[in-house]
């Protein structure tokens, strides 16, 4: 089989599993949707491999292959298949997503295993697995777009997939929303390169790309549109805000969607569309500036921000940062190396927290009502370690490899990438800092309650309440009954935390400097004509800037003991000296605000002016109004002359004899 | 002496005629009246007749007599069978139908 | 001397004469046989007789009936040309419906079917005349023979104070306007020396000054008037709601269908035949005429509660749009008039005969009221009622679309395109109206908004339930009905009718 | 040659028909009347269009008779690629229509089901003689004849303010309808030239020329027909009374198909006989497209009556069409037609689901009385998902291919215009997202009583939500018949507005009936690409 054939079934496995959950969810008994679903998953991994290797018996410049099965849209110059393209980038992307899908899909059989949405959340899984595929499988622009939106509709539905929680259903909607803008930007952007380029196939639109000058306008704004995409997905400034949001859905689409997988879409995009932006290089620096931005802000508010799943939603926003960073800088395997390990690290941080929050009961997710699960959850407490720590970029682990490859880059390209590296750099302590934050608030310290019946073997039994209305859930739409699902309790938890554990800890050996070069080469047949490929930093200066990090990352995390440790006060007396800074970051730079009043308000007063005003005044006044009084008036007048009056009558035959007459004689000369 | 003369009197006698419609309210009057127009019309006939030499003014004016009286035939019938219902014989009381 | 050359005989073509004979000699022999007063000779024989002469003038003509070729009946009198005997026919079918709706009513009670009915073929008689006049002192001769025996029918229904009103009122309105149309034609005479509208036509074509004479453009006005008054044209219409409403109904229906007809095939006769030089002067106010009576008209059909008031009304706003034909003055506009001159008679016929079938038991008499309710209870007439508002509000699937599809077409082509418009415009104002009366009929009892008469004690034709009524005066439903699928027939295939309506453009001598 | 070979003006009557016969027949016979009639007329476009080889072009089952000789007037019927698939979209709709209307539990609807049926035959018919119409008189009268059925219809079966609301709708529309009467008259009339037979079939008045001037007036009073008809803003002043009076399955006819037929008219009729105005008011057109969209986003999403959210959200697509056919380009065309079928499907069943979602809500239509109607019935749920999806044109379904080629044929020369009309995508999301969530998530509205929908619902909604999925996979289905007649239809506007002519941005397409080489999808580079139709 070739790879193309290959993809073909990595994209249809997951396809089924949806429509056989969706279409037989009467008939599958107990947990066994989410066994279909966690196989054809895990099939479509193999499918995965099995396209890897046949790529790699490929002579390099052979390794990207179109395979199309019909015309999709054609008329005028518009000529669209539905073609998947299998190169190493979209194969390294499809390994991540179905690997790490299954192992979450695993995951989530028992942590949801007592929800009543249960194969309703397994078909919508499948589902995302599904379009994420066709969207890096995808090729050609309007393919893309379209598994772009599906990822979109899939993450719209899982956010709200309790959706009798309020917040739920709106954080759904505003992620739904973001993410159609970015669809729209896209759509704008393929226009644009359809109209430059001629056609709207990658392959031939990077042909055609080489003969654009650099940073000509239109490719200019085509690539800042792609980024607009992107950002759109990958939560970046300034269309971020619903990412944090998203955290209202089940905390295994947090690790999945939220965490591994779609939100690194758009780091993919920019790597995929790279002969467009090394075309545009004004583009890709607004990018990088940007990406650069991103990770500082979300670095500042996961210092301060107390629920658990979102420090880790906003840690996603600033590590989706410096992969932006590393594409941007043209360091592609750096930037992919950096999604991977991240995928990994980050997956497993939301693993733990959705056992830790379980073990809650679902009742509240701020770090201030945990605290000293250490004993009561050890295997929670290793893995979420490891996880925090490979964040933190902690020597030797994943992130510090990935992390600092990145940042090496940027430092190599100088000009204005050396000043982002830097700030890089600085937000790296922040990382490691805000990290063992969450390890020392929950794990440490005096137990919680909950701790400590945990600890004494049962499980606290308190009805679920929706963590940030506090009200009470009706358990019946669907959601973690009185039974909670931690880690230490169920295998099908811990197997795949076991294995995300291990890949943090040793997935960075794939690429360590000077020695290893494992993604770098594979990924090379798609970048061989990138203008930088060759271009890469000394592995002299590359272990020079690993130190730098691992000197950052141990400090960050001294820090971090220093003040939720050594000197508990310390936390609550710097809050007071820093008040206004504090709030600042608490309330996230004052997004959501500034949102609220630039474009939700407006447009609503929009529409009622549109329903009270215009529709009034206008459509029904002006328009039908205006005719309909006018004949009224008409009505009026000749019923108010025929008064019944013989008299009346002849006198007015007579005027109009003498009109006439006069008429005439005037008429005539 | 010219026809102007003869036009000008028939013109008067129609005015006089169509004023007396205008403003008399007793149909009786008012048929009188109508006559005065009609006969306006038949000296104008004849008038003209005269002048352009050909008899057909004075047939038509014949003709209009007849008619004349028909309409007054009619006129005064209607008038009687009003008188037997005694409804007023007054042309402005005649106006239930309007609007 | 002069009167010796009038008296000199002319030539008479007694063939073609002979459906006005038939008319006049019904008349008569109608009156003498209702000498005889048995119940049968009343209820049954007199009836038969007319519609006998009816059918007899109507045949006659189809039998003489000759495309192209203008007889001379009368010699410089009285013309029978396709025109006419179209015309003619028109007349008949309206005395036939007029007939058979009158068999029942009151009216012919009142007044007794003898005079009744003489009266009613007398004025068919001078509706004949009228059409085919080519003379002056024919044309004035013809319009009275129609009117007078009118006024009279007007007010057959004696014990009623209405019927009365409208009597007197048609008559001196009338008379008035009759009078003001001598004194035109008076001038006119004098302007031209002459009473033959060929004459006058020859008179104003040969002298340019004639067209401007003051004399003759006075005349012309007045003229005008009279014909104006007779076709309900703004602002000489105002008799005609009165009228309408008080007649008995079945009069109403003819004087709605026939002697608009007549005036308007006088119309086309005078300003087509006699002065068709003078085109640029009259054409454009019989252009402001046109508008002014579509306007009005509509306007004032909207919120009328009485039905007959309202068709009135809306009758004044159909002679607006037929005057766009004439305005046009060409053969195209000819033959749209006559077309629309033939639908519309299905039409009102189709209407008057429902409400004649209403008016006979509902307390409500014809009032709006009166149809409440008869999509469910006789869905034949109400549905007759539909077609016939459809068709006038020219809707498609009907004969009125084509009726004003016609019209429009022959404004555009004579460059009056502003009335094609104006013809539109007023069909959407009598939406308004024509959709009332549907609704009230087939949408569940709904408030109209125009308080109605008191409702006043009638004696049931039928049983009094509608179905029994309707069953009980067949002929009047069956009219209804026939002239509906009628209107629904030529507005599928109306082809017939307009190559007929084509064979009648060739009659006046029009390009 | 057609599998089976009905005539047009046959085909055509078969729901009239079977409606009068109705009207005569036993009142249960009627409703199994209707349904045979619109599932045979159905059935038979389902025959057209395996029978058009894609690439078509050109009339097929031309009819073409003298009717009325005095005013030039032929009935000449014909199918080609531009009216085919709104044809089938009419019979299909109608089939839905008839078949949630036949099985209605026993209401008001009832009282009369044969003259319902009646009308609804009488009206389907009308609509398809619009669409086959080719010749300008006859399609006005088709035009103005669709409006009679929908006045009793609405005015005897309808809700609340029926009688006030139909009256509105019909005098609102024949406003437009009768002007258009009376510019197709002046039209053919000053289209003659000397000498010349009049004449209104569309070919020949294509062929005719008008002096600009003279187009002007005329293209105004076509489009405010069409625009009434769509309706566009500020012309719906007849939309929310209608829209809220309407039984149900006559309102998905009404927003899905009636809708259709005025803009229907802008390709059919304005682009190819008025070029010269079209050009000269394309500006206006599009200013009016790009309001509309946005107004009618803006309302729909800040309305709490289910109907009017779905009625504004039409006043946007129709919106779009609009904008798709006078920007004058082949992509903006082929998306219009692309987007009049799928929101045909996409409205109709919306309307129909909102049926379902009343009757769970305690016969509410309010948002605000609706509300957790997901709970215990998922497939209620999925469906009203996929469709909603669909109307918020998610890429993947049909609507999206729609929308982005009409944006792509918007950029093309007019990018402003099609910047600001993608705002409205955005709305469209929102409106149909709160739509959605407001009727199926949240907590359980006051006399929300959650079940699965019913059978005949299912049949009623299933088929439509299948049509829609399929298109989402194989647009190309569409675009490939309709690409060469709608063409050919701007080809002389394209022109004057200097675009290109199609000839160049047309690789040449030989027709083969039998469709030996299928031009609309020829073969490209690619290897893996198995030939024809065939679908995975």
């Amino acid at each position: 089989m070739t790879p193309v054939s290959w993809g073909w079934v990595v994209l249809l496995l997951p396809l089924a599993g949806t429509i056989g959950i969706a279409l037989g969810w009467r008939a599958l008994p107990g947990r066994s949707a989410g066994w279909l679903g966690s196989v054809t998953v895990g099939l479509s991994f193999l499918a995965g491999i099995g396209m890897y290797l046949t790529l790699e018996e490929l002579p390099h410049e052979e390794r990207r292959l179109v395979g199309s099965a019909f015309r999709y849209i054609g008329t005028d110059t518009v000529d669209v298949d539905l073609a998947i393209l299998a190169d190493p980038l979209s194969t390294f992307m499809v390994l991540v997503v179905s690997g790490v899908s299954f192992l979450i899909h695993v995951y989530s059989v028992s942590y949801l295993g007592s929800d009543r949405g249960y194969a309703r959340f397994f078909a919508y899984l499948n589902f995302f697995v599904f379009s994420m595929l066709l969207l890096v499988l995808a090729a050609n622009f309007v393919l893309l777009i379209v598994g772009w939106a599906f990822v979109g509709a899939a993450s719209y539905l899982l956010i709200s997939f309790w959706y009798r929680r309020d917040t739920a259903t709106s954080a759904g909607i505003k992620a739904f929303v973001i993410n159609v803008i970015g669809d729209v930007a896209l759509v704008v952007a393929a226009f644009l390169i359809l109209n430059e380029l001629g056609t709207l196939d990658y392959l031939g639109a990077f042909e055609a790309v080489r003969e654009v000058p650099h940073d000509e306008g239109v490719l200019v704004a085509t690539c800042l549109l792609l980024l607009v995409g992107a950002f759109a997905k990958s939560g970046q400034i300034p269309l971020h805000t619903w990412l944090p949001d998203a955290m209202e859905g089940p905390t295994p689409v947090s690790a999945l969607i939220h965490a591994a997988t779609m939100v690194t879409a758009g780091v993919y995009l920019i790597a995929r569309c790279h002969p467009l932006f090394e075309r545009a290089p004004t583009a890709a620096a607004i990018g990088a500036v940007i990406g650069t931005l991103t990770l500082v802000f979300a670095a500042t508010v996961a210092l301060v921000a107390t629920d658990l799943k979102r420090i880790i939603a906003y840690s996603t926003i600033s590590q989706i940062g410096y992969m932006v960073l590393g594409v941007t800088a043209f360091a592609y395997s750096a930037g992919l190396f950096h999604l991977m390990t991240h995928a990994f690290f980050k997956a497993l941080l939301f693993m733990g927290a959705g056992s830790v929050v379980s073990a809650l009961g679902m009742t509240n997710e701020s770090i201030d009502r945990m605290g000293g699960f250490r004993k009561a959850m050890p295997f929670t407490f290793v893995t979420f370690t490891i996880g925090a720590a490979a964040l933190a970029s902690f020597p030797l682990l994943s992130g510090f490899f990935s992390k600092d490859e990145v940042i090496a880059y940027a430092l190599h390209r100088g000009g204005i990438y050396s000043v982002l590296g830097i700030v890089a750099y600085a937000a790296a302590l922040l990382t490691a800092f805000y990290a063992f934050r969450m390890v020392f608030r929950v794990f440490f310290g005096e137990p919680v309650p909950e701790a400590q019946q945990l600890a004494e073997g049962e499980l606290a039994h308190v009805g679920p309440r929706n963590p940030l209305t506090g009200e009470e859930e009706d358990t019946d739409v669907g959601f973690p009954g009185p039974e909670h699902h931690i880690a230490e309790h169920s295998w099908s938890m811990k197997a795949p935390m076991a294995v995300l554990a291990v890949l943090a800890v040793v997935g960075g050996v794939v690429a360590i400097p000077g020695l290893t070069h494992g993604v770098e080469t594979f990924l090379e047949p798609t970048f061989a004509e990138s203008e930088f490929i060759a271009d890469k930093p000394a592995p002299a200066d590359q272990l020079k800037d690993l130190a730098i990090g691992g000197v950052l990352a141990l400090l960050g995390i001294a820090a971090a003991y220093l003040v939720y440790i050594r000197r508990p006060g310390l936390a609550r007396s710097a809050r007071e000296r820093l008040r206004p800074v504090h709030s600042f970051f608490a309330h996230k730079w004052y997004f959501d605000e500034l949102y609220d009043r630039a474009f939700v308000r407006p447009s609503r007063g929009l529409g009622r002016f549109g329903r009270t005003t215009v529709e009034r005044v206008l459509v029904q006044g002006a328009i039908v109004g205006g005719a309909t009084g006018v004949v009224r008036a008409g009505t009026a007048l000749a019923r108010s002359i025929q008064t019944g009056y013989l008299r009346a009558y002849a006198l007015l035959l007579l005027a109009g004899v003498c009109a006439l007459a006069l008429y005439f004689l005037i008429a005539s000369g | 002496m010219g026809i102007a003369w003869f036009v000008v009197l028939s013109a008067f006698i129609f005015c006089i005629g169509a004023a007396g419609v205008l403003t008399r309210r007793n149909p009786l009057v008012i048929l009188l009246c109508l006559e005065l127009m009609l006969n306006a019309g038949n000296l104008a006939l004849i008038a003209f007749a005269r002048a352009s030499g050909n008899g057909d003014g004075q047939v038509f004016a014949l003709i209009v007599m007849v008619v004349a009286a028909c309409e007054v035939v009619i006129g005064l019938g209607l008038i009687v069978a009003m008188y037997r219902r005694k409804l007023p014989i007054d042309a402005d009381q005649m106006s239930e139908l309007r609007g | 001397m002069s009167l010796l050359v009038a008296a000199a005989a002319p030539k008479i073509d007694l063939a073609s004469l002979s459906p006005l004979i038939a008319l006049v000699g019904g008349s008569v022999v109608v009156l003498m046989a209702s000498l005889a007063s048995s119940a049968l000779v009343q209820r049954v024989v007199l009836p038969i007789l007319g519609a006998l002469s009816l059918l007899a003038a109507g045949g006659l003509s189809i039998a003489i009936w000759e495309p192209g070729r203008v007889r001379p009946v009368v010699e410089g009198a009285l013309v029978f040309d396709t025109l006419t005997l179209f015309l003619t026919l028109l007349f008949a079918a309206a005395g036939l419906a007029t007939i058979a709706l009158s068999i029942r009513d009151e009216a012919i009670r009142e007044a007794g079917a003898g005079e009744y009915l003489s009266l009613l073929l007398a004025s068919i008689a001078g509706m004949v005349l009228l059409a085919g006049a080519t003379n002056l002192v024919t044309f004035f001769l013809g319009l009275e023979l129609l009117s007078i025996p009118l006024y009279v029918l007007c007010a057959s229904l004696v014990r009623r104070r209405e019927s009365l009103e409208s009597g007197l009122k048609y008559l001196v309105i009338g008379s008035f306007g009759s009078a003001t149309l001598l004194y035109g034609l008076a001038l006119v005479y004098g302007a031209t020396g002459a009473t033959g509208f060929d004459s006058i036509a020859r008179t104003v074509g040969a002298r340019a000054a004639t067209a401007t004479d003051p004399l003759l453009l006075t005349g012309v006005a007045f003229t005008v008037t009279g014909l104006a008054f007779k076709a309900s044209i703004a602002p000489f219409h105002q008799w005609t709601p009165d009228v309408y409403q008080g007649a008995p109904t079945p009069i109403t229906t003819f004087m709605a269908v026939a002697t608009k007809a007549a005036a308007f095939g006088v119309i086309l006769r005078f300003f087509l035949d006699a002065l068709p030089d003078a085109i640029d002067t009259w054409a454009p106010a019989l252009a402001a005429l046109a508008i002014a009576t579509i306007v009005i008209g509509n306007v004032g059909a909207i919120a009328q509660s009485s039905l007959k008031r309202m068709l009135a009304w809306s009758g004044v706003a159909q002679a607006g749009y037929l005057l766009a034909g004439v305005v046009v003055g060409t053969r195209l506009g000819l033959q749209a008039t006559v077309f629309y001159l033939a639908i519309y008679l299905l039409m009102n016929v189709a209407a008057f005969a429902v409400i004649v079938a209403r008016e006979r038991f509902s307390e409500h008499g014809d009032d709006l009221r009166s149809l409440e309710g008869l999509g469910r209870a006789s869905p034949w007439l109400a549905a007759s009622m539909t077609v016939a508002m459809l068709a006038l509000a020219g809707i498609p699937g009907t004969a009125g679309l084509w009726g004003k599809f016609y019209l429009i077409r022959a404004t555009f082509e004579g460059e009056y395109g502003v009335l094609g418009v104006a013809i539109v415009v007023g069909s959407i104002i009598s939406l308004v109206y024509y959709l009332r009366v549907i609704a009230t009929m087939w949408f569940d009892p709904i408030e109209i908004r125009v308080p109605g008469p008191p409702g006043r004690q009638v004696r049931p034709v039928g049983s009094g339930s509608p179905e029994a009524d309707a069953r009980a005066q067949p002929e009047v439903a069956g009219l209804a009905i026939l002239c509906a699928a009628a209107t629904v027939f030529f507005g599928v295939i109306p082809a017939p009718l307009m190559s007929v309506a084509v064979e009648v453009g060739t009659a006046l001598g029009v390009r | 040659m057609p599998v089976l070979d009905i005539p047009l003006p046959a085909f055509m009557a078969i729901p009239f028909v079977a409606g009068l016969i109705g009207l005569a027949a036993p009142a249960r016979a009627a409703r199994w009347l209707a349904l045979a009639a619109s599932a045979g007329a159905f059935a038979y476009t389902i025959f057209m269009i395996a029978d058009f080889a894609p690439g078509g072009e050109g009339l097929r089952y031309v009819t073409d008779e003298p009717w009325i000789p005095e005013l030039g007037i032929r009935f000449s019927l014909g199918v080609d690629g531009l009216s085919l698939f709104l044809i089938s979209l009419t019979a299909l709709l109608w089939l839905a229509a008839t078949l949630a209307a036949a099985f209605r539990p026993p209401d008001r609807l009832f009282e009369r089901p044969a003259a319902f049926f009646f009308h609804m035959g009488l009206a389907e018919t009308a609509v398809l003689g619009a669409f086959l119409a080719q010749d300008l008189a006859l399609f006005v009268a088709f035009f103005d004849l669709m409006l009679v059925p929908f006045y009793f219809l609405i005015g005897q079966w309808g809700g609340r303010e029926r009688v006030a609301a139909t009256t509105k709708f019909v005098i609102y529309t024949l406003v437009g309808s009768l002007l258009m009467l009376a510019a197709a008259v002046a039209l053919g009339v000053l289209s003659t030239p000397k000498g010349g037979e009049l004449s209104f079939a569309l070919p020949e008045l294509a062929r005719r020329s008008l002096p600009e001037g003279t187009q002007i007036p005329i293209f105004l009073a076509f489009a405010a027909a069409f625009l009434v008809k769509a309706p566009a803003f500020p012309f719906h002043g007849w939309l929310p009374d209608a829209y809220r009076a309407t039984p149900l399955p006559v309102l998905a006819l009404l927003s899905a198909v009636l809708s259709k037929v005025g803009v229907y008219g802008f390709i059919r009729v304005v682009l190819p006989i008025l070029p010269d105005a079209s050009v000269a008011l394309q500006e206006l057109m599009l200013v009016i497209a790009v309001f509309s969209i946005l107004y009618g986003s803006a309302l729909a999403f800040s309305t709490d009556d289910a109907r009017l959210v779905v009625g504004y959200s039409s006043i946007a697509q129709l919106g779009f069409i609009v904008l798709g056919i006078f920007a004058l380009d082949p992509k903006g065309a082929q998306g219009a037609v692309l987007q009049m079928v799928t929101h045909g499907v996409v409205a109709a069943a919306l309307f129909l689901i909102i049926g379902v979602l009343a009757v769970r809500a305690g016969g509410s239509e309010s948002l605000a009385r609706m509300g957790g109607l997901a709970m215990r019935a998922p497939v209620l749920a999925a469906l009203f998902l996929i469709v909603s999806f669909a109307t918020l044109a998610m890429p993947g379904s049909p609507n999206f291919v729609g929308e982005l080629l009409i944006l792509f044929g918007t950029f093309e020369d007019k990018i402003v215009y099609g910047l600001v009309a993608s705002v409205g995508i955005v709305l469209a999301a929102v409106y149909m997202i709160r739509f959605f969530q407001a009727a199926m998530h949240h907590r359980a509205g006051p006399e929300v009583a959650s079940r699965e929908m019913g059978r005949v619902d299912m049949a009623g909604i299933a088929p439509l939500v299948a049509v829609v999925v399929a298109l989402g996979i194989y647009p190309q289905l569409v675009l490939a018949r309709t690409e060469g007649d709608t063409t050919a239809r701007l080809r002389e506007a394209r022109q004057l507005a200097g675009g290109v002519p199609d000839t160049e941005a047309q690789p040449a397409r030989g027709v083969t009936p039998g469709g030996a080489t299928v031009p609309g999808e020829a073969p490209i580079r690619s290897p893996s690409r198995p030939g024809g139709e065939s679908v995975p």
